[in-house]
Formats: structure tokens, C-alpha cells, sequence
């Protein structure tokens, strides 16, 4: 669509309202605000009906089952539906079958593919030689974080001694990781907030220049 | 209510409003704020400043259109610096979908600054197997690039007559959006030993600042940041140094925040501290 | 049985895809695929369950409410409008079609909206929370205002100088702390798999 | 495919290109075989060689195989095959001066699309394979005899027996903790500062007579943060059950709302009230992390909570929650393994469970052996790795090796 057509423009004025109206939070909540929180959880609800059954509903259910005849993809459906007894008082507890399964398999697949990734991955990587240069004594350092900042997360010895020491520097390390983090933010949020504000000031400058 | 307290309890809409006004008026009116300058863009820069009449730098654009904001005005400076200067450029591109953008690139500054493939400046294209390619290169740009991206023979353009290999450039420069940057430090400089620099996105500028301590590489633009920073160097404002007044001035309203804040804190806790000695002395 | 049934099936389920992490066989595969479908398929055809839920709860607000039934319409007519618009494939992929509109100017502008609320967020989250209360505040506060430093030009040594501890604090401390958190966030979750799949911990599975 | 025959297109044009005179073809590359390539499906062949004498010369290597092709179309290629017939997988590169090269030709694809995979290497059938050299200067050797391998399915991944260990020594730690503990030994947890607020939280909401807000995050049900996260939501509603406050439960996945509304209705049970179970306070919003913020947002506005608790997985939305909860006043307590967001909540809600102490919190709440058993297990499997690593850093600054790294390499 040409965005200063009549169309373009009338289509653009609503996204401005929006984001207007969404801004207008910061100085309080309003029916303004209010409407369109509302308005856009309708919305939202009805394009991701729509996408899930364009995607994977018709990937996973219609197409397997009704036209490729792949039977076995009854099961999981089936499973599904059991979810809905959930509402139902008496019949309940059958959706806890469904569940089970969602649940079973999410947290089989995770330990494995976790301990690889999270713990193998992970120390594999800090093990490196401490050597006698300015980057392998800054290694040094690094690695000496990592094992006070790990000693912080020993729940069930008291932390006092060496134990204490070192997850002092612990906590330490990882407020600076996490003062670190946050400083490095505020670029991308700010250069989110400046694109609406030139979305807005486009729009207004098409507006008033006779856009319409 | 004394003027800490009042400070320490200010209603935040008063924050969100100098904060707005901080982004908005540097967004809609253009203005010029400088950038603190680091040693590593400040490399490049120089060495990017000794490319002058006739000498060729080798260009690898090894980026595609998804890393295309922070890398194309570091690309778009430095060919504009050589070009000014009489410089000539061998390009190449290890990108499956970075030809294209390249092209665009190339063909659009040429023509801006009246220079020619061939003579000014050669696109050599694409070929996959990075690792290969940059090998393959070493012993002479023909063997992975008999024909330039245009079709035309490497052997026709007169600027490559006796130029073959990396050590017939000054230098390397890749701006990398992925892993290329470490096939040009495994295989180009470690292998053949060609100076080389980067130019990475944000992101991933932390894993790469290493290998300029080691001196692998000799400069790195780190960025949006570095692409203002070479901007400013190059004293030629483009995209990187139009997205930098509004971050300085809201990062400076920020600390200006911490600062008051902290201020207004340490000043109750005197306070306190001095009301709470009168006390225990009366 | 009601009770028992379901933790002994988290059991079978668990253990068969942990297993299945250490057979590279085709077999293997194929099972992991369609175990992974059982988890797409049940989590699709839970959401006219969603739906539901949303819809009572709207219809329950006007009812109770009066002022609130013209945001509970917005809701509803929100809803219907998206699924009518979408209820055939052209309508719902056409790029000048109500639903690609409808994405494009509201669904996309709220969400960038939304989100860049955290530029106004971050800076009144820095003047509450920034206060050198106690050692660890203040390190978390002078950290961050060093790295947030490095946008502002400062005269030289000072930006060299800036420049230079930035560089050591993301790459010393800040990765030792990142690579910290994850080491024991993987174990952490991997104990309290364990824990599921061995049915020690349900309370997520709850009451009839 | 459009790559070989550009290279081989290239390659024409370089030997072409060159200048003529005395130039020597290099070496063509010693002692080729093909065998089964372990720890995988069951298509793919690993073939192994040596570098000819005169390796410096040589750019790279190039890796020929016969095409697959369906019974249909009739039986597999001989390898008496003419040379047109013949397809290059895959190129090779000499590094330096590597002695032994090798080359995993891998493909599970028969069809791509329409078209028969000529690249596809079937399981237990046999593919013929032949290398060459390309040197340099351009020049091509001839190729090595050719052999021929046949690919397997593999029933164990033997180089994922390091996370087997790991996995069977934590399970193994943690049923004899368990069992320990229930022998009545009692176990020490250091206190965690988020939790110990957690009555405290709910009994402020109590007497100001405002509701409870409880966010599950924006995970889905399957996420490990979000599972541990109905355990301190069964802590608070039992809680609230007892002071009577309501807890409000918004959530954005449909499978989430069902576990949350058996979660609180049980602890409602086991706390006597059953009648005081509202299951509209548990309800979903949308799927879609935006619009759910927003109307969480503004919930926590009009509702007045005087409580708000975020636990599980939160992506950018982590301030956008805090910042508005902190406008109304309210006590916030938060809990995510996301490393990115933790600074969020760190520096905007009152407490926050850093990373792993969101999981070690229902140990700490329930103080029940069978969940404090696994933490201590653990704590030495975490001690565990710090050791290895420690040692690992210690053999590679001094002794220049690295055994310790390859025990823990991750495949």
C-alpha cells in the first residue's frame, strides 16, 4: 500500500492513535490506554487462532491425519482434546493424562540436551592455559570469577570460611555482570523508543503536508 | 519535607518527560555531537588514511541484508575514504546473500565518485567454502575468482596486472556479520600472515577484542559505535554518526539521574547520621 | 489410580527421551520427531481452552460491570473481526488484505510501542535502584555508569581510560558472571528434571 | 549441486587460465578408506587419507562419489561407472602441514523436493568414493583407487558418554541424599533472601485487604523455570488460603492456566479452604508476549496488588512489569533464569532469586528431605565441576595438554 495514499494515510493515522494512546500509560492508566489494551488482546487472540491454524494445526492435525492418513498422529491429537475436560468437575483429572505426556517428554528431552549445552559447553569453554601474557592473566582473573561467582550457588553447606570468601567475590562478580548488562541496554531501548518517535513525526509531517 | 526528600521521592513522570524530551529533540531536529574516539577504530582509520594513490586495500564484505544497519556505514565510509584519496579496492563476499548488497553498494558510490570497475575497483563475488576461498586466495585471487562478479576476466582489469595474492594489498578488511571474521583470522592471517581488521556487530565485538590484544588483528570497529567513531575520524557524518546524539544525550540524562539520586541520598543519610549523634547527645 | 497414573507416565515419557538423547539410530530420530509433535499437537488444541477462558472472563466483567462492557466489546469484536479476516487462507496471507492490514498497523506499532516503554523504564528504574545503599548496590551502579559513560564524549585520557575498563569489565567480570549463571541455572533445571521425572516433585501436575 | 558444477566450471577455466609450460601435476592423496561414520543415523560415510609427499603444493582435496539413485530408476552404480557420471561432495583444504585429512559425506534427504537427492547416502548400502588433489598452481592429480563404505544406524553415541555419567552420578547422589535425609539427618540450606520474605509479602497484601498478583512468565509449559515456578505459586496460595487474600494468576499459555488452576485448587485443599477457590482468578490473557504485558500492566493498576511475584522465564518484558508494579506500590519478588533479564529484576523488584536459586527454592519452602536430598546432590556435582575445571586450567597452563578438556567435550 503507498503510505500518503488516502488509505495509507487512514491506515497510518491508526497505528499514531495506537501508539499514542499506548504512551499514554506513562502518565496513567485511561480509558483511552484501557481501550485499546483490550482491543489489541481481541486482536492478537484472533491472528493467533488464525496463524496456529494455518501452521501447525494444519501441519500436525489436518494434514497427517485427514489426507495423508498417518495414523499414529491420531494419539497426540486425542491427547488434546483430553485437555479440555479440564473444565469439566467430574471428568477433570483425565486432562492430567495429556500432561503427562506434554510434561514427560519437554523434561526428558531437556536433561540431556541441558547437561551438553549448559554444563559441558560451558566449562569446556573456560578451560584454557593461564598464560604469562596480558590476555592469559585477564583469563586468569576471568576464570577465578567463575568459580567464586558458582561458589555463591552452594545451598547446602553455610557459607562461611573459605566457602565464604569466595562467594563474597561471588556476589560481587555478578552484580558487576549485572550493572554491565544493564548499562549496555539502554542503547537498543533507546534506539526502539527513536524509531516511533520518527514513525510519529513522518506521519505528522505527511498529515500536514497535505497528504491526505 | 526537605529538598533530598523531595528529590528522593520525585513523581517519575518528571523523569519520563526529561527523558522524552532528551530522545525527541536530537530524533526530529539533526544536530552534531561527537563520539569518543578508541584506539582500535582509530587503527583502522590510519591505516585506511595510507591507501592513497594507486595502492589497493582488499575489502571483504561478509555480511548479509540481516546485519546490514551496523555494518553497510562502516562499508559506505570507507569506500567513500579511498576512493578520495585515489585508493583502489579489490572487494569479495563470503556471504551467500551478501553479493547483491555489495553490488548495490559498489556500483552506487562509483558512481557518485566517478570511479570504474576495473580500474578503481574490483568486485571479485562470491564463492561458498569460506575457509577455501580465503586459502585459495592466498596463492592468487584467479584461482577461487578466474572472472570478477561482473562476468569480466580478473586478467582484463588493468588495476590486478601483478596483483595476485594478499601480499600484493596493504591490508584486510572484513566486515563480518557471522563467522567469516574467524575464517580471516584462522586462514588469512595465521596461514599467510595478511594484516588484518575487523568490523563486527555490537554483539559480537566482546569475542573479538582478544584477538587484538594478541595483535591477530590490528584494528577493529566495533558496531554502530565504531561506524560513528570512523565516521567522525573520516569526518564524513552518515548513518552511523546520525544514530548517535540522541543515545549520547539520553545515556547522559541517565547518569545525570544517577548522580542526583545519589546525591540526594548520601545527603539524607548525613543528615540522618548527624540528627541521630544529637540525639544520643541530648 | 487417578493419582498414580499420570506420575508413572511422566516417568515412561522422561526416561524414554533421555535415552533417546544416546541413540543416534534413524529410529531414534523418527521418535524423537514425533514425540516432539505429541508436545506441538497438545499445546495447539489447548488453546479453544485459552479462549475460552478469555471469553468468560470478558463476558463476566460487562455483566458485572456496566462501564466495563464497551472494553469487553472491544475485546470480542477484536477477536471476531480477526477470525472472520483470517477465515480464508488468501485473506489471511494477502499482503493489502484486512488481516495483513490489521497486523501491520495495529498489531505491529502496539507491540514496538509497547516496547519501547523501556527506554522511559530503564531510566526510572536507574534513579530508584541506583542508590549506594550498600557495597553491592553501589557496584552495581558504578558499573553500569561506566559502561553507559562510553556514549558520552569525554576529553582524552578520560575516554581512553573509559574505553579501556568497559572493554575488561565485559570481558572479565561480565563473562565470568554470565558463564556462572548459566553453569548453574543447567544444573539447577537438570536437578529439578530429575526431580519431575522421578514424580519427587508435582506440584505442577495440582488437584483433580 | 549448482555449486559442483560451478567449480567444476571454475576449476576448467583456471587450469585454462593458467600459463602453459613445465608444470608437474601433484601427488594424488595416499591410503583413501571409507568406513561407517560413528555416532550418527545411519547416513553418513567418514572417509580417511593421508597427504601425498609434496603436500605443500596442494590447495586442497576433492572428494567424487557415485550418485544415489532410487531402485526404481534401477540397481546402484558400478564403480567401473565412466567418469561424467561421477560427483564432487565435497573440497578439502591442506591446512598447514596435516598429515591425515578427513571428510564425512552425510545426507538423510532422498527427495529434495521433487528431485532424487543424487547426494543421499542410504543406510546399510554401499557408495563408492575416489579423491584427488588440486594443487596451488591448479594443476589436478590423478585420483586414488577407489573404495567403497556402507553406512549404519548406530545404536549408542559413544562420545555422549560424559553426559550419561553426569546424568546417572546426579540421580544416583540424589536418591541416596534422599534416603539419608529421610533417616532423619537433618540437611543444612543457607537462607535465600527472596524467600524468606515470602510470607511476610503475602501478610502485608493481607492487611492492606488488596489482591495477590502472581506471574508465571512468558515460557510455555515445558520450560523447566516455569515448572519450578508453580512450586513457589503452591507455597503462596496455601498462604493466601489461610489469610483469605485472593491470588491473581494471569497467564499466556493455555496449557500454563490449567497447571496453575490444579496447582492452587490442591493447595487450597491442603490448606482446608476449598470453598475459597476461585478458579476465574487463574485465566488467560494471550499468547502473544506484548499484548499479555500490557494487560497485565494495567490489572496490576486497577486491581491495586499489593504483592507481585515474577517467576519463571521473562524475556524484555521483566522491567516492563516491574516498572509499573513499583508505581502501585506494591512488594516485588522475582525469580528468572534468563541471564539477560536478572538485572532487570535485580535492580527494580525488592527480591530477586538469581538464576539457580529459583530452582532451589522448593527445597527451601517445603524443607521436606525428599526435596532437600537432590540439592545437596547438586552441590557436589557443582563442586564436581569446579573441580574438573580447576584441574583442566591447571594441566593445560602446565603440562600443555588437554586431557581433562577432552574428558567433558560436548558432542
Amino acid at each position: 500500500m503507498d503510505p500518503t495514499s488516502a488509505w495509507g494515510m487512514v491506515w497510518r493515522g491508526i497505528a499514531a492513535l495506537i501508539t499514542l494512546a499506548i504512551f499514554s500509560f506513562l502518565w496513567r492508566d485511561n480509558p483511552v490506554y484501557k481501550f485499546i489494551e483490550r482491543l489489541w488482546v481481541g486482536v492478537v487472540t484472533g491472528y493467533w487462532t488464525m496463524l496456529l491454524y494455518y501452521t501447525s494445526f494444519t501441519d500436525k492435525v489436518r494434514v497427517p491425519i485427514f489426507e495423508e492418513g498417518q495414523w499414529w498422529y491420531i494419539f497426540p491429537s486425542l491427547l488434546g482434546v483430553l485437555m479440555w475436560f479440564r473444565l469439566s468437575k467430574k471428568y477433570g483429572y483425565v486432562s492430567r493424562y495429556a500432561l503427562a505426556f506434554y510434561i514427560g517428554i519437554s523434561t526428558g528431552v531437556f536433561i540431556p540436551l541441558t547437561i551438553k549445552t549448559s554444563i559441558l559447553y560451558q566449562v569446556q569453554g573456560t578451560i584454557r592455559a593461564i598464560d604469562p601474557t596480558w590476555t592469559g592473566i585477564m583469563f586468569g582473573i576471568a576464570f577465578l570469577g567463575i568459580l567464586c561467582s558458582l561458589s555463591y550457588f552452594f545451598f547446602s553447606k553455610e557459607h562461611t570460611g573459605v566457602l565464604g570468601v569466595s562467594s563474597k567475590i561471588g556476589i560481587y562478580t555478578l552484580m558487576i555482570g549485572f550493572g554491565a548488562g544493564f548499562g549496555l541496554t539502554v542503547m537498543g531501548r533507546v534506539a526502539l523508543l527513536v524509531q516511533r518517535v520518527i514513525f510519529l513525526r513522518d506521519y505528522g509531517i505527511d498529515l500536514l503536508g497535505g497528504g491526505l | 519535607m526537605a529538598w533530598y526528600d523531595r528529590l528522593l521521592a520525585v513523581d517519575r513522570r518528571w523523569i519520563y518527560l526529561i527523558l522524552a524530551v532528551a530522545v525527541v529533540i536530537p530524533a526530529i531536529w539533526t544536530m552534531h555531537i561527537p563520539v569518543s574516539l578508541s584506539s582500535e577504530v582509530e587503527n583502522v582509520f590510519e591505516r585506511v588514511s595510507g591507501i592513497q594513490d594507486g595502492k589497493i586495500m582488499f575489502l571483504a564484505i561478509d555480511y548479509d541484508p540481516s546485519t546490514m544497519a551496523e555494518l553497510s556505514p562502516m562499508a559506505e565510509a570507507i569506500l567513500r575514504q579511498v576512493f578520495r584519496q585515489n585508493g583502489r579496492v579489490v572487494l569479495s563476499s563470503l556471504s551467500q546473500f551478501g553479493p547483491a548488497m555489495t553490488d548495490e553498494i559498489m556500483t552506487r558510490i562509483a558512481g557518485e565518485m566517478g570511479k570504474v570497475s576495473g580500474e578503481d575497483y574490483v568486485f571479485l563475488g562470491y564463492k561458498p567454502y569460506p575457509a577455501i576461498t580465503i586459502l585459495a586466495m592466498g596463492t592468487d585471487f584467479r584461482v577461487p575468482f578466474p572472472t570478477d562478479y561482473y562476468g569480466d576476466r580478473v586478467d582484463d582489469h588493468p588495476m590486478m596486472a601483478g596483483v595476485h595474492n594478499f601480499d600484493d594489498v596493504e591490508f584486510v578488511l572484513s566486515l563480518a556479520g557471522g563467522n567469516a571474521a574467524d575464517m580471516w583470522i584462522v586462514y588469512g592471517n595465521a596461514k599467510y600472515g595478511v594484516p588484518l581488521a575487523l568490523g563486527v556487530t555490537g554483539v559480537m565485538a566482546t569475542d573479538y577484542y582478544p584477538y587484538l590484544q594478541s595483535g591477530q588483528l590490528f584494528g577493529l570497529l566495533p558496531g554502530i559505535k565504531g561506524a560513528a567513531e570512523y565516521e567522525q575520524l573520516n569526518e564524513s557524518p552518515g548513518d552511523g554518526l546520525r544514530g548517535i546524539p540522541y543515545q549520547t544525550t539520553s545515556h547522559a540524562v541517565v547518569l545525570v539521574f544517577i548522580v542526583l539520586t545519589n546525591i540526594a541520598f548520601f545527603a539524607k543519610r548525613s543528615a540522618q547520621r548527624k540528627h541521630g549523634m544529637q540525639a544520643g547527645l541530648s | 489410580m487417578k493419582r498414580q497414573l499420570p506420575i508413572i507416565l511422566v516417568f515412561i515419557c522422561g526416561i524414554t527421551m533421555v535415552i533417546q538423547f544416546f541413540v543416534p539410530h534413524e529410529y531414534s530420530e523418527d521418535l524423537f520427531q514425533y514425540a516432539n509433535d505429541f508436545v506441538i499437537v497438545i499445546g495447539i488444541l489447548a488453546l479453544p481452552v485459552g479462549i475460552y477462558s478469555l471469553m468468560t472472563q470478558t463476558v463476566r466483567k460487562a455483566r458485572r460491570e456496566p462501564k466495563e462492557r464497551l472494553y469487553s466489546l472491544a475485546t470480542i469484536a477484536g477477536f471476531l473481526v480477526m477470525i472472520i479476516a483470517g477465515s480464508r487462507r488468501e485473506w489471511f496471507t494477502g499482503a493489502t488484505s484486512l488481516s495483513s492490514n490489521m497486523f501491520n498497523y495495529v498489531l505491529v506499532p502496539a507491540q514496538a510501542t509497547l516496547f519501547s516503554m523501556l527506554a522511559f523504564y530503564i531510566a526510572s528504574a536507574a534513579y530508584r535502584a541506583f542508590r549506594a545503599r550498600t557495597l553491592l548496590a553501589a557496584l552495581l551502579l558504578l558499573t553500569a555508569f561506566v559502561v553507559m559513560l562510553r556514549m558520552i564524549p569525554l576529553p582524552e585520557p578520560l575516554s581512553t581510560w573509559n574505553n579501556d575498563v568497559v572493554r575488561w569489565i565485559l570481558e572479565v567480570p561480565n563473562m565470568a558472571a554470565k558463564r556462572a549463571i548459566i553453569i548453574g541455572v543447567g544444573l539447577g533445571a537438570v536437578t529439578y528434571s530429575i526431580k519431575i521425572v522421578l514424580g519427587i516433585e508435582r506440584s505442577y501436575m495440582g488437584g483433580d | 549441486m549448482g555449486r559442483t558444477i560451478l567449480f567444476l566450471l571454475l576449476a576448467t577455466l583456471t587450469l585454462l587460465l593458467l600459463p602453459g609450460g613445465a608444470r608437474s601435476a601433484p601427488e594424488p592423496p595416499a591410503r583413501l578408506t571409507a568406513r561407517d561414520n560413528p555416532n550418527d543415523s545411519g547416513h553418513g560415510i567418514l572417509l580417511e587419507w593421508e597427504a601425498p609427499a609434496g603436500a605443500e603444493s596442494i590447495l586442497a582435496y576433492e572428494v567424487f562419489r557415485l550418485p544415489w539413485r532410487p531402485e526404481s530408476e534401477g540397481p546402484p552404480h558400478a564403480p567401473d561407472t565412466p567418469d561424467s557420471v561421477w560427483i564432487q561432495v565435497g573440497t578439502v583444504p591442506q591446512v598447514e602441514d596435516q598429515r591425515s585429512l578427513e571428510y564425512v559425506d552425510e545426507d538423510d534427504e532422498r527427495m529434495l523436493g521433487t528431485a532424487v537427492n543424487q547426494h543421499f547416502v542410504p543406510r546399510n548400502g554401499s557408495v563408492y568414493y575416489r579423491v584427488r588433489s588440486l594443487a596451488t598452481d591448479g594443476t589436478r592429480s590423478a585420483f586414488c583407487p577407489i573404495v567403497s563404505g556402507t553406512a549404519i544406524g548406530n545404536w549408542f553415541h559413544t562420545q555422549r558418554v560424559n553426559a550419561l555419567v553426569i546424568a546417572i552420578i546426579l540421580g544416583a547422589l540424589m536418591v541416596y541424599f534422599i534416603r539419608k535425609s529421610a533417616g532423619g539427618i537433618k540437611l543444612y540450606i543457607r537462607p535465600i533472601p527472596g524467600l524468606a520474605h515470602i510470607d511476610e509479602a503475602v501478610g502485608r497484601a493481607t492487611e492492606m485487604g488488596r489482591p495477590i498478583l502472581f506471574v508465571l512468565g512468558t515460557g510455555t509449559a515445558g520450560d523447566i523455570a516455569t515448572l519450578a515456578a508453580y512450586t513457589i505459586l503452591a507455597r503462596v496460595a496455601r498462604i493466601t488460603a489461610e489469610y483469605q487474600t485472593p491470588v491473581l494468576v494471569p497467564v499466556n499459555d493455555p496449557v500454563m492456566m490449567l497447571m496453575a488452576q490444579g496447582t492452587v485448587k490442591e493447595a487450597y485443599l491442603e490448606a482446608g479452604r476449598p470453598d475459597l477457590y476461585r478458579p476465574e482468578n487463574i485465566f488467560y490473557i494471550s499468547a502473544m508476549q506484548f499484548p499479555y504485558v500490557a494487560a497485565v500492566n494495567g490489572l496490576m493498576l486497577r486491581e491495586k496488588c499489593a504483592t507481585n511475584f515474577y517467576m519463571g522465564v521473562f524475556h524484555a518484558e521483566s522491567l516492563l512489569l516491574a516498572e509499573a508494579g513499583s508505581t502501585t506500590g506494591a512488594i516485588q519478588i522475582s525469580g528468572t533464569d534468563q541471564v539477560s533479564q536478572i538485572p532487570f529484576f535485580v535492580a527494580a523488584t525488592d527480591f530477586t532469586l538469581i538464576g539457580e536459586e529459583l530452582y532451589a527454592a522448593s527445597a527451601y519452602l517445603s524443607q521436606d528431605p525428599k526435596l532437600i536430598g537432590p540439592l545437596k546432590a547438586q552441590d557436589f556435582v557443582k563442586a564436581a565441576i569446579l573441580l574438573i575445571a580447576l584441574l583442566g586450567v591447571l594441566e593445560a597452563t602446565l603440562l600443555s595438554s588437554q586431557w581433562v578438556r577432552s574428558l567433558i567435550e560436548a558432542h
